[in-house]
């Protein structure tokens, strides 16, 4: 679960990290108030669970109040990369040039079987795009996942990866950082940029969080903070149903399998077929009918999905089952496009006899993953031809 | 022969009284292996359709002699069966929970690297986990200790398998007994970020076997451990090896199913992973497929 | 820090413990109110800071809301040895026979360098009593300070102690109780008795908890929990100097000296003189003439001191400064009781002219601290003739 | 010789820029003791009297060889600093700090032993904390790493000295100076709950000690160190012990000073240790002088 800068500020916060402060508004007129409060220059930032935001606009400095209210109405309702800004986060501004800007972050890192933190004297950038061209410059080191970072190991980190300040107060920072992370379950936490002022004392301006799913159930406390709104909507229905859903971009074969492994072979397999996989969609185990049915449905419902491969293997899943959930999304009219499918497992010849009972054009079986992917991405790719064709007109 | 379980492997399924638990002890008893236990905190005493069901592995272990264990226990209580059973001294832990958190797989995980370590320098057999999130592990035609189909893995072959997915593994199992190749020895060794045992610790044990003559590694994106088994081959193998890797169109910084699969700046891309191979000469299938052509490919050679 | 059973409670409950909850209260009105809100029978618990409050008639069973205000009154007010009663916990009454009684404790165990786990199938009786008579019904397992207990370790050692229930909630409520000492930094947690019922769940009747005050200012939430009015006035000024102080029954002789050591060595010398050393004072290292002054007037404001004996030993601890605190004392009027002393280090001679100087039979010191002893031994036991005679006469 | 301490010792002081840090290194150069680095984060590159100081353990240790450590750090950072030097594999931690919380001692002795553990069976020299809330020790007249006052320890003498309290121990040492017999080396293990060694480990070290004729064992009520010294000794030692108990006097129940003497139950009476003593045939002294006595009558048995 990601979490807004405001919500991982609180988190933060919670465990003692010294956080650049701020208010949430969702109007601009409550902008204004909040810069009239602040009586100082501000920072007004979108909340979106969406990367890059301030590169998209999101996040404006705002040196008087009517700036604020002028980037509070270009911010609230933007729309950054699919999603609309519905709140943005109100902070006083920090005079940059009396500091310094560093990142550090905490990742779960399966290369080290624990937590690696991750520290940089040059803030501010996205660490990926500084992994990817200057690695050296960031100093990582694993944190014990028993005992948490300690503050020696902090102040080792702090010292090569040159941090200026006071040595003590930002070991401590990290130390709380990786406290939280460890208490909280994070996937990821980061505090970028890090601003360490002309004292020497850490703030943490900005920040993500993301928390582990399979963990929430300790910390209902943060349920509210899950937002539907802010998700992709057929995401938000996937997770109703318990799936593994993921929305990919310029596709046109809606992809579901039993397994991330199978799936992901699977969107491997459309590709190579000349299609683009729409989605990524895991029903897990023991694929009864109703499962596959909803994943039917489900992506039945995206419209760039012209046509569906689904690729089933399980020794102990029923063919016939998988038929049946397909069966009664075409019966009752969900199931409008294309389903090609390969399932291998039990009861395959009853399958192909239910199957062949109701003899529909929209449903077809095939003896291997490469034939039913290709009739997928034939049917997808004509679909497609067949709007342009119609747009066109 | 075959690898970490054989028809010796005495067996206790801690969870045998839950759903997931009941049956799949139930397809490992139909597969032939010896279920001698199980466990059930407070419900030591009763017994599973024949199996002693005992209050905790220790007692389990005292009074069946297993020695190895399979965890179906759900997520919350996944980590302290694992460090239970550990602790039990017991040798094989396979971890078949989905949706363990991760910060509890890091501490089980350490603890029972430290207690393998000690349990060695002791002069013991080590401890050893596998998994979480994992399929499991079987020997063909001897044991199964997992969750897989058992038809697949009926007769003995000599085509060691090491996946990190689930079902590719049945469907690679499947290619491989079609093809008249068969395996030995399984390891479904998880998807999950954090697991107890990677493809670099299974492959010296294919490389030791006398009725292994190749080995098949299934990776996906994310992560190293592709990397990792590349360098180790490099290093150390004698005998063939043939990879496949899924999730090669998956598109950087999507999580694809379970945590391990997301490609992060220059980390766990399909790229890396096939360099690698490449680097260490242990050839790539493109397709499920065409990993039993490279397998026969390489016994011939 | 010892905590009131209503604040040990809190704690726990802090930590998702089981406990049965009650409401303080200050006067039988009160309590008459609680009795009439709970509906049903309730037990009045005196609140103070010592043991064997329930055989001191402090804890009573209340049927009726008229008896519950009956024994806020006998309570409220009460003496348990030297503390006055200036509150009661109000709690529903349990049926006893609807369940059994057990004990579960964690200690700071020496011995194992951690915490012990204690459990007992035997609950309600003191734990102290069940060790020195029946030391086999105590299960005691080691709990790593790291990790903490472990639902595994938590069952193994509630089915060795036999305990009867669910023993995944029991080991639940074990695990949390482990949380709970570790995050506080307990000296000591107990539930007893702890109840399970029919059902087999688990509820704390009553706890004692102890924080380690090395630990206290991380626990700064706690501190309003401190109540010096519940502790000996005298002990409430020795912590405001720093000192280690603990009152000691049936004494005539004030004793102070620099260490933990040479304190106990000096009461075990008092002692062997025929006398009784009425307090250990720790003064700690480095004795200034301002600690010693300070140390001396504590000690003098004990009635039952007769005699005061000081022992002090440092390479670095300068006789002369001694010297000057005491006299201090003795000038300022406060110092009115003789003062044996023994003081080796450097100076000696400074410190014999110093006292030569001022003269006073109130103040004596000399070359070993067995003849100090001795004649403090010697002026206390004959101070209380002289009070023995002047009572009789 | 001497155990522990000589005048090889390359000594680091943790916290060296601290009022009692800088004190104690001072007076630990004017006994002779070879002070080579100082250590205080955030001070590094400066320097204490002559004395260089760096950020980390670490660096001094690479720069400067020390192969001991003292540490003056104040409590709440006291654990964090031993684990910084114990991690920094520095075969000898000396913890002065007093009011160090006990769970943070409780996990930092563990972890230390792990350490010590791993690091001899690497071959290394292993890790030993000594203290917390001790006055650490001094081997007579070649290297004081402590805070006992140096005019005792000036000149080598053949009595090995262990004890719980801090200023008995200067009071043991200076009576048997007075007396003619001089200490070889002082070992203050300090009086806390939880300490990072015990009469029990120190001893052996005596034992083999050819400069060391016979050893003074200072214990206190509470706990049961002194019963676990007394039966290493009746199984292990061949050099005489004689032992002093404080504390006899003092009442059940009752913490004394330091949460390690209090009498809870049957656990850490006088009555017990004065059995265990006598089991064991170690003479306990009844007063301080007494101490001389029982030494110089065990040396001319």
């Amino acid at each position: 679960m990601k979490l807004h800068e405001y919500q991982g500020k609180e988190l933060l916060r919670q465990f003692g990290v010294a956080v650049q402060d701020g208010k949430v508004a969702y109007t601009p007129d409550e902008v204004r108030d909040i810069a009239r409060e602040y009586g100082q220059a501000v920072v007004v930032k979108a909340q979106v669970h969406v990367g890059g935001r301030g590169k998209a606009g999101g996040v404006k400095f705002s040196p008087t109040i009517e700036k604020a209210y002028e980037n509070a109405e270009k911010i609230l309702g933007m729309d950054i990369k699919g999603l609309t800004v519905g709140k943005v986060l109100v902070t006083k501004a920090v005079d940059i040039d009396a500091g310094v800007e560093y990142y550090v972050g905490m990742i779960v890192d399966r290369n080290v079987q624990s937590y690696t933190l991750m520290a940089c004297a040059e803030g501010g950038m996205e660490i990926e795009e500084l992994a990817a061209e200057r690695p050296e410059a960031i100093i990582r080191h694993r944190v014990d996942p028993v005992t948490g970072l300690r503050p020696y190991e902090a102040r080792e980190v702090a010292i090569k990866a040159g941090f200026k300040g006071n040595l003590n107060k930002i070991a401590d920072m990290m130390v709380r950082m990786s406290n939280a992370a460890l208490a909280r379950d994070a996937v990821l936490v980061e505090i970028n940029p890090l601003f360490i002022d002309a004292d020497g004392t850490p703030l943490a301006l900005d920040t993500k969080f993301e928390i582990d799913d399979n963990a929430m159930y300790r910390h209902k406390d943060l349920l509210d903070w899950r937002e539907t709104a802010a998700e992709h909507p057929l995401e938000v229905e996937a997770a109703k149903y318990g799936f593994a859903y993921v929305k990919l971009d310029e596709g046109n074969v809606g992809v579901l399998g039993n397994g991330a492994g199978i799936v992901m072979t699977s969107l491997d397999v459309v590709n190579r077929a000349g299609a683009k996989p729409a989605n990524f969609l895991d029903i897990g185990g023991g694929a009864k009918a109703e499962i596959v049915y909803n994943a039917v449905k489900l992506v039945s419902k995206d419209p760039d999905v012209k046509a569906i491969f689904i690729n089933i293997f399980g020794g102990i899943t029923r063919a016939d089952e998988v038929a049946k959930g397909v069966i009664q999304a075409l019966e009752e009219g969900i199931l409008t496009k294309p389903v090609r499918m390969r399932i291998a497992g039990t009861a395959e010849d009853e399958a192909k006899a239910l199957l062949a009972e109701v003899n529909s054009p929209l449903i077809q079986m095939y003896p291997d993953m490469f034939q039913a992917a290709e009739a997928a991405a034939k049917d997808a790719n004509s679909a497609g031809q067949m709007n342009a064709g119609s747009n066109s007109a | 022969m075959s690898i970490l379980v054989n028809v010796n492997s005495k067996v206790v399924v801690q969870g045998i009284t839950g759903r997931e638990g009941g049956n799949h002890a139930r397809a490992m008893k139909a597969f032939g292996t010896q279920v001698v236990a199980g466990v059930t905190p407070g419900k030591g005493g009763q017994d599973f359709e024949g199996t002693p069901v005992y209050n905790s592995v220790a007692e389990a272990v005292e009074k069946q002699g297993a020695n190895v264990s399979i965890i179906f226990v759900p997520p919350a209580g996944a980590a302290d069966a694992v460090l239970e059973a550990a602790h039990a001294s017991v040798p094989l832990i396979v971890l078949i929970t989905e949706g363990v958190p991760t910060v509890d797989m890091m501490k089980a995980v350490q603890e029972v690297k430290g207690l393998n370590e000690r349990n060695l320098q002791g002069g013991g057999a080590g401890i050893r986990l596998i998994g979480g999130n994992c399929p499991g592990l079987v020997s063909s035609g001897e044991a199964k200790v997992g969750i897989m189909p058992n038809s697949i893995y009926a007769d003995k072959g000599r085509i060691g398998l090491i996946s990190r997915s689930g079902t590719l593994t049945y469907e690679a199992g499947k290619l491989l007994q079609l093809a008249g190749l068969g395996t030995s020895t399984t390891v479904g060794i998880g998807g999950d970020p954090v697991i107890g045992t990677t493809f670099a610790d299974v492959l010296p044990l294919f490389e030791a076997d006398p009725d292994t003559d190749a080995i098949v590694v299934i990776g996906e994106i994310g992560g190293a451990d592709e990397e990792a088994a590349a360098e180790y081959i490099a290093a150390h193998m004698n005998k063939p090896v043939v990879a496949f890797i899924s999730g090669r169109s998956a598109p950087a910084g999507k999580r694809m199913g379970h945590a391990g699969a997301i490609i992060m700046g220059n980390v766990g891309t399909p790229e890396s992973k096939l360099a690698a191979f490449a680097a260490a000469g242990v050839p790539v299938a493109d397709t499920m497929p065409e990993i039993v052509e490279l397998v026969r490919k390489a016994l011939n050679k």
